[in-house]
């Protein structure tokens, strides 16, 4: 399409893992100033490519051109002296250095191996002004809130003037303003030359940023696309493979049903002030809110997890105090953590053992496994949640996130328990993956269990929720149920100035 | 090679044997001992298998196992100590494997029910040895009283004999001796801090005892490093030691050193004897130790030759 | 994350039988048995005394003396801790049979409870201070290896006291059928743990402790009474194995059991457990334990020089552990 | 999580200043200072000696026999390694230089060149196993803490090599205006690596390195070469600690430095550090070593029954790690 040379332009790329073929003979030109959408479901390749092309990863096949001249890079460090900048999906930076030490991480500027703090310095704050942001660069940033710590982690991306600027979901961990505040961050960058290659899960995002988008499925590019010509169904089917329908719940009203959990004045010094609400059975119950609004700290404080809490929590109507997990579960209310792979699963059990952890000395006896009873519990369990995986003896950590995520919620279920709370239970998981979890969720609330379901993604609230509290500066304000839940309304809420 | 068993004219001649020998640990001692013994069993064209108990009567268990296995006909051990070691000794006999005991033989390692014969330095004479020397120095110079240190190696049971020595020699001689500290220092790193600390915590100290190489090491180390010229008394001898005693700085006086060859050389012949079928008469020997004295540097200036 | 599920996914399910076999192809075990195999061999093509019935029961008595240890050490590797301190909690065992039999008069059945319960204590208290004030178990064994140790010491002097109990011995040095009673207990403490570890709630718990503490938490699993009970368990089998030294040396001693931490920890490692924790089996460990047993055996029948034998025990260990790295491989650094 | 964290989150420090004051209010090291100086104030009030100038230059002294070590330790902990072989390093060291310069004939100051590359090619070498093939540090140095043992006691047949050169002995026992020369020595490593550890690229890489390896690969640190140099270094500083001693002693002993780990390791742990990699200072590990060193040579002052010294030893080393979990606590289990 246009006559200038591509600033990048990768032909035949290929990779394999063993006997995994990860990407296979992927095309992709990139024209400056332009900014690409990767999309596809979980182990579709997208991280592969951005590996691949930011040096961190070799190609068994396949050639890479910057400018141009091909490229052979050794190692992540000459990707980056070559002008190809990348936040990955996974965190990186180190807690015990400061922000000014990780926005400059790898490329410290030095004299004989000495450090020169006074250019250090002076780098970090230019990347931090780019960005647009203010943050104590002398700071550790172990003691940065997570959304910081994500602006640091893309302005450490931006230290060095890429001309390829590549983020792998940068946004999962950020709310809506700051997710506006970086997409036009990007749209400012593309301005002025910088090509960026953004990864995402979230449809929304998409068309506000993007110009073009390449979706990718099975470690094959299948489309690139001009955003123009991108409707989400579309995109949907060509992302699974087929097309997938997202049908919004059924609201139930449940005001009349017996009160399941009821929480009273709960408050947590600093986050959480004065939080009450009833979840009856069999509804679902969304809790929006910023990031940082306490969400997690609220789950966290119903589910004994924390010890400066104040307030009252009732499960069928009966007082819990000094609660701790163990007391809850007994009280059949589980929680499942925003964070899978640390908090969630057992990586190397298998998915029948991580099935069941919750019900051993619960439903499944105390001291004695009895293998056939555990066994077909699990493979009911699987069965249930129609968890993909060859045996309940493969290890769960090998599974996709969203497999992995239908673990976690499985560990609940196979205990028998009544309460869920779910901690943003569709982050980082596929469409296909995303809309399932949807399912499942509602599914359970027609056999009469009640959920909490919490995400940031205020696009899922109408999806799966009955009804949504709106969580602002720590309290429990307004209540939408029924017709009244829309992601517009929510967001509006949730931005609204404290009183 | 090792597969080869000892006929029955071997065992009656004394030839071809596999001798097992147990040591406690490395030192310039052991060494002696293994020294020693390879080349007497090797004339004689057997084999010597050594092992180490490095002073844990369970691991000496365990290589005594282990060489019964290896169908050793007779194993020369060290024991880590007479009580500790009995069950050990017991099994060696059970098995048929004539067994000798060296080195240090007390208690229940004495019996001779326990063994086929006995040879070992007086180690209660190691500590006279040295304990006497020590003891004219304080009746001549200091007026028959003094204030002294001890540096111990107390895990081994001979190095308490070695102590009872010292201090009876010193009691024989009427010295009025005040043991101001007895502190735990056996190998020469350690034993050089603990010096430096004694000196400093007691700076009226007339003199070191130590009841090993390593002690007597460090003693006169940790004593030349602090300034101080309090004369050392040492037990065992080893080329540095002979060394420290020719020394012009004067701090290492005595040591009373054991002769590992001799043992080894007697241990070997007492294993034969018993071998063949005949007793051992006297079943138990005692080596004197040998005094090496800085007064007399002909002495030890004779076992550096030797040595080298 | 693995490649093979990825494969596996694309063409669900395979038949039980089938994966079965692929787990079986898999069993990161097998290239430790082909090692310890190859060391049979090699032992019994140069010495003609090692594959001896009396010399295989004598390696199989001394794989007692840490094998015992090293079963309940897999557990606490699993578990994600460590526990340095067993020989000294050994030796004072023994130490304390002694003093309580020979200085106080204490009947021997009751002694030998009391010195279980102590160290049991012991071991609760270490794990205790990992589980309530998160100190390292690394750490606090590290304290307790020479706290202990000095104890035994100071409780005996340093003196071996002689114990005098024919019945006693015999748990040390006696047979059953022929076969030594510390192999009996060998096999005893394998069957017992290895039941623990695969059929009992707790015993898999310590694999979900060992693999994501926070989600066995979160699970509903009592995180800190695995942990306590893991170091009790090890503290206890150290116990035991100073007990059945004390048997076989008849007299209660604070110099034994030097450096079992060492062989138990090896016997454990080699056995493809790995020090992050969730990974390991007592199975594995076996292999470990007979492997380090019929080294030192070996070494002695063809009469190393026994400074030469640390050497070769040094890279003996380093090579069995490579292989396993090597079969079990996910990716390096970087 | 911390309750802290989150009112720090609300008012972010606004200056520099501010913030260098606030790190200061939480120093770390706070409550170890505290413990030092109470020892000291103890000591000080029980034994007469123990505040003369000569006692505490002889306390200087010992440190450097394994504070030398424990600086460099530091460096190897904040990587997220261990080396628990340096004092079978130091044996060899000592044992090398032996048998070079006395059996040999090697001129001294090639044979120290010699030992230091030695010992420096073993260190990579354990470190090169960890960045290649995975094999945790641990493992490696567990299986070189009995090989280069071994490997000292087969080169000197575990005879003292006595040696001959009033040049050299000034290394171990000299003094330079009345401080005796091994303090110098660590003093100087203790410049050195503050300031790489401070001030250059490959020091803040150790951090890196520790606190997220991944990410630090990621960001074109060589996470392989911080590894192997930490581990190179830690071995160095073993082999110079060998030499000291060696000059000390005027012999090449392969009996030396036993337990020098455990020094090493308790210096830096009571200092601060996490055996979990990313945190830890050399200033922590100045006040942990001088902790230790003080430590002994009180209880040597005060005559304290030498098997009680190991109790205290041990007890001592664990409550320093308490009181620092207690103020660095974030949470415990669960
Ligand atoms: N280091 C690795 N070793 C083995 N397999 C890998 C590795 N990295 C990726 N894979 C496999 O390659 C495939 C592509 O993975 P990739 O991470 O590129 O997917 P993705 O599209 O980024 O997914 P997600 O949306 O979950 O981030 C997956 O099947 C994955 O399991
Ligand atoms: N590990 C932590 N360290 C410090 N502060 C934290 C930490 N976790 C949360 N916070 C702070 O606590 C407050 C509430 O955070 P919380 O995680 O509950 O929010 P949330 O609404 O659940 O958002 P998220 O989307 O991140 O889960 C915020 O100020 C947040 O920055
Ligand atoms: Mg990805
Ligand atoms: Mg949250």
């Amino acid at each position: 399409m246009d006559a200038a040379v591509p600033v990048l332009d990768c032909s035949n790329l290929s990779k394999s893992y063993g006997p995994v073929k990860a990407l296979i003979d992927v095309d992709f030109t990139l024209q400056r100033g332009e900014v690409r959408a990767l999309l596809g479901k979980n182990g579709a390749g997208k991280s592969t490519l951005v590996n691949l092309i930011s040096g961190s990863v070799q190609p068994d096949d396949g050639t890479i051109r910057l400018s141009g001249q091909e490229v052979h890079w050794d190692g992540p460090g000459a990707a980056r002296a070559g002008g190809i900048s990348v936040v990955h999906q996974e965190f990186s930076l180190v807690p015990g250095l400061t922000v000014a030490e990780n926005i400059t991480m790898g490329r410290w500027p030095a004299r004989n191996g000495f450090i020169n703090q006074e250019r250090l310095q002076a780098e970090a704050q230019r990347a931090l002004d780019m960005l647009g942001v203010d943050l104590p660069s002398w700071q550790l940033v172990g003691s940065l809130p997570i959304a910081q710590q994500q602006m640091v982690e893309i302005a450490k991306a931006l230290v060095d003037d890429p001309d390829v600027l590549i983020l792998d979901e940068p946004t999962s961990a950020l709310n809506a303003t700051e997710v506006d505040v970086l997409l036009a961050l990007i749209r400012r960058l593309a301005a002025t030359g910088v090509t960026v290659i953004y990864v995402s899960h979230r449809m929304k995002e998409i068309p506000q940023v993007a110009d073009r988008m390449t979706i990718m499925r099975d470690g094959r590019e299948v489309a690139t696309l001009g955003i123009e010509e991108a409707n989400p169904e579309r995109v949907a089917a060509l992302i699974a493979g087929e097309a997938t329908e997202v049908e919004a719940a059924t609201f139930h009203d449940r005001s009349s049903a017996p009160v399941a959990l009821s929480v009273r004045s709960l408050a947590v010094d600093g986050i959480l002030n004065d939080v009450s609400f009833d979840l009856h059975q069999g509804e679902v119950l969304g809790i929006a809110g910023f990031l940082g609004s306490g969400r997690t700290e609220l789950l966290e404080a119903i589910f004994g997890l924390r010890h400066d809490v104040s307030g009252e929590v009732l499960v069928g109507g009966k007082s819990i105090r000094r609660r701790k997990p163990r007391k809850m579960l007994a009280q059949r209310v589980a929680m499942t953590s925003e964070d899978r792979k640390h908090a969630g699963i057992v990586p190397a059990l298998g998915v029948g053992e991580n099935v069941v952890l919750t019900a051993r000395g619960r439903v499944l006896p105390k001291f004695w496994l009895r293998s056939r009873a555990e066994a077909r519990l699990q493979a009911a369990t699987i069965d249930q949640l129609a968890i993909r995986t060859s045996s309940p003896a493969q290890e769960v950590g090998t599974l996709s996130g969203g497999n992995q995520q239908k673990a976690v919620i499985g560990r609940a279920l196979a205990a028998e328990m009544q309460v869920l709370l779910l901690d943003e239970p569709t982050r980082g998981i596929d469409v296909h993956a995303k809309t399932q979890i949807y399912g499942l969720i509602r599914e359970l609330a027609l056999s009469g269990h009640s959920s909490i379901f919490v995400s940031s993604e205020l696009e899922e609230m109408p999806l799966v929720c009955d009804r949504v509290i709106v969580l602002r500066a720590g309290r429990s304000c307004e209540v939408l149920a029924g017709e009244q839940v829309s992601a517009e309304r929510i967001l509006a809420l949730t931005m609204k100035e404290a009183d | 090679s090792d597969a080869d068993v000892a006929s029955d004219k071997d065992k009656a001649e004394g030839t071809n044997l596999k001798i097992g020998l147990i040591m406690l640990q490395g030192d310039t001692y052991y060494q002696g001992i293994q020294t020693g013994l390879e080349a007497a069993v090797k004339a004689d064209g057997g084999s010597v298998t050594t092992g180490l108990s490095n002073n844990d009567p369970a691991t000496e268990s365990q290589v005594a196992q282990n060489m019964i296995q290896s169908k050793v006909d007779a194993i020369l051990m060290q024991p880590t100590g007479g009580d500790a070691s009995i069950a050990t000794m017991q099994a060696i006999q059970k098995a048929g494997i004539t067994l000798i005991c060296y080195g240090n033989c007390t208690d229940a390692a004495l019996e001779p029910e326990n063994s086929s014969g006995v040879i070992q330095s007086d180690n209660t004479a190691l500590g006279t040895g040295t304990g006497e020397a020590a003891a004219t120095y304080i009746n001549e110079k200091l007026g028959g009283k003094a204030k002294i240190a001890i540096l111990n190696c107390d895990i081994a049971s001979a190095c308490k004999l070695r102590k009872a020595g010292f201090k009876k020699a010193l009691e024989d001689a009427g010295i009025e001796a005040d043991y101001v500290t007895d502190q735990e220092a056996y190998l020469a790193d350690k034993s050089t801090a603990v010096t430096a600390d004694i000196l400093t915590a007691n700076s009226d100290v007339d003199l070191i005892w130590a009841s090993n190489e390593g002690g007597t090491v460090g003693a006169t180390v940790g004593v030349k490093q602090a300034g101080s010229k309090i004369p050392v008394y040492g037990t065992d001898i080893s080329v540095q030691l002979a060394e420290m005693l020719l020394d012009a700085d004067g701090i290492l006086q005595v040591t009373t050193g054991q002769d590992p060859i001799k043992t080894a050389e007697g241990a070997y012949e007492m294993a034969k004897k018993a071998i063949a079928g005949d007793k051992n008469d006297p079943f138990a020997v005692e080596l004197p130790g040998i005094v090496y004295d800085r007064a007399n540097a002909a002495g030890v200036n004779d076992f550096i030759a030797a040595s080298k | 994350m693995a490649v093979a599920d990825v494969e596996v996914l694309q063409k669900v399910p395979t038949s039980p039988l089938a994966a079965a076999f692929q787990r079986a192809k898999a069993w990161d075990g097998i290239g430790l048995l082909a090692v310890l195999v190859l060391l049979y061999v090699v032992l019994s093509l140069k010495s003609p005394y090692f594959l001896t019935t009396d010399n295989q029961l004598s390696i199989l008595q001394n794989a007692a003396f840490f094998g015992i240890v090293a079963f309940a050490m897999t557990l606490v590797i699993v578990s994600g801790e460590i526990d340095i301190s067993v020989g000294s909690m050994a030796a004072l065992s023994s130490s304390m049979l002694g003093v309580f039999v020979v200085n106080h008069g204490v009947p021997m059945p009751v002694a030998v409870v009391l010195v279980i319960a102590a160290a049991a204590a012991i071991g609760a208290g270490a794990g205790a201070m990992r589980a309530y004030f998160g100190v390292p178990t690394f750490i606090a064994t590290l304290a307790l290896y020479l706290a202990l140790k000095g104890l035994a010491q100071l409780l005996t002097n340093n003196f071996p006291l002689p114990i005098d109990s024919e019945r006693f011995f015999y748990w040390g040095d006696g047979r059953v059928l022929g076969i030594p009673v510390p192999a009996l207990y060998l096999a005893g403490t394998f069957l017992v743990l290895i039941i623990i570890s695969k059929k009992t709630v707790f015993g898999r718990s310590i694999y979900a402790v060992g693999g994501n503490a926070k989600a066995a938490g979160l699970s509903g699993i009592n995180v800190r009474r695995v942990k306590i009970l893991v170091m009790m368990i090890v503290a206890i089998t150290a116990a035991i194995t100073g007990l059945l030294q004390t048997a076989l040396l008849a007299s209660g001693n604070s110099t034994i059991a030097v450096g079992l931490e060492f062989d138990a920890i090896a016997a454990t490692i080699i056995g493809g457990a790995a020090l992050s924790g969730g990974k390991g089996s007592i199975v594995g460990t076996v292999m470990g334990v007979l492997f380090i047993a019929a080294l030192l055996n070996g070494m002695v029948l063809l009469s190393v020089n026994p400074y030469a034998q640390q050497v070769v025990r040094g890279a003996v260990v380093l090579a069995a552990v490579l292989v396993n790295v090597w079969r079990t491989r996910k990716s390096s650094l970087e």
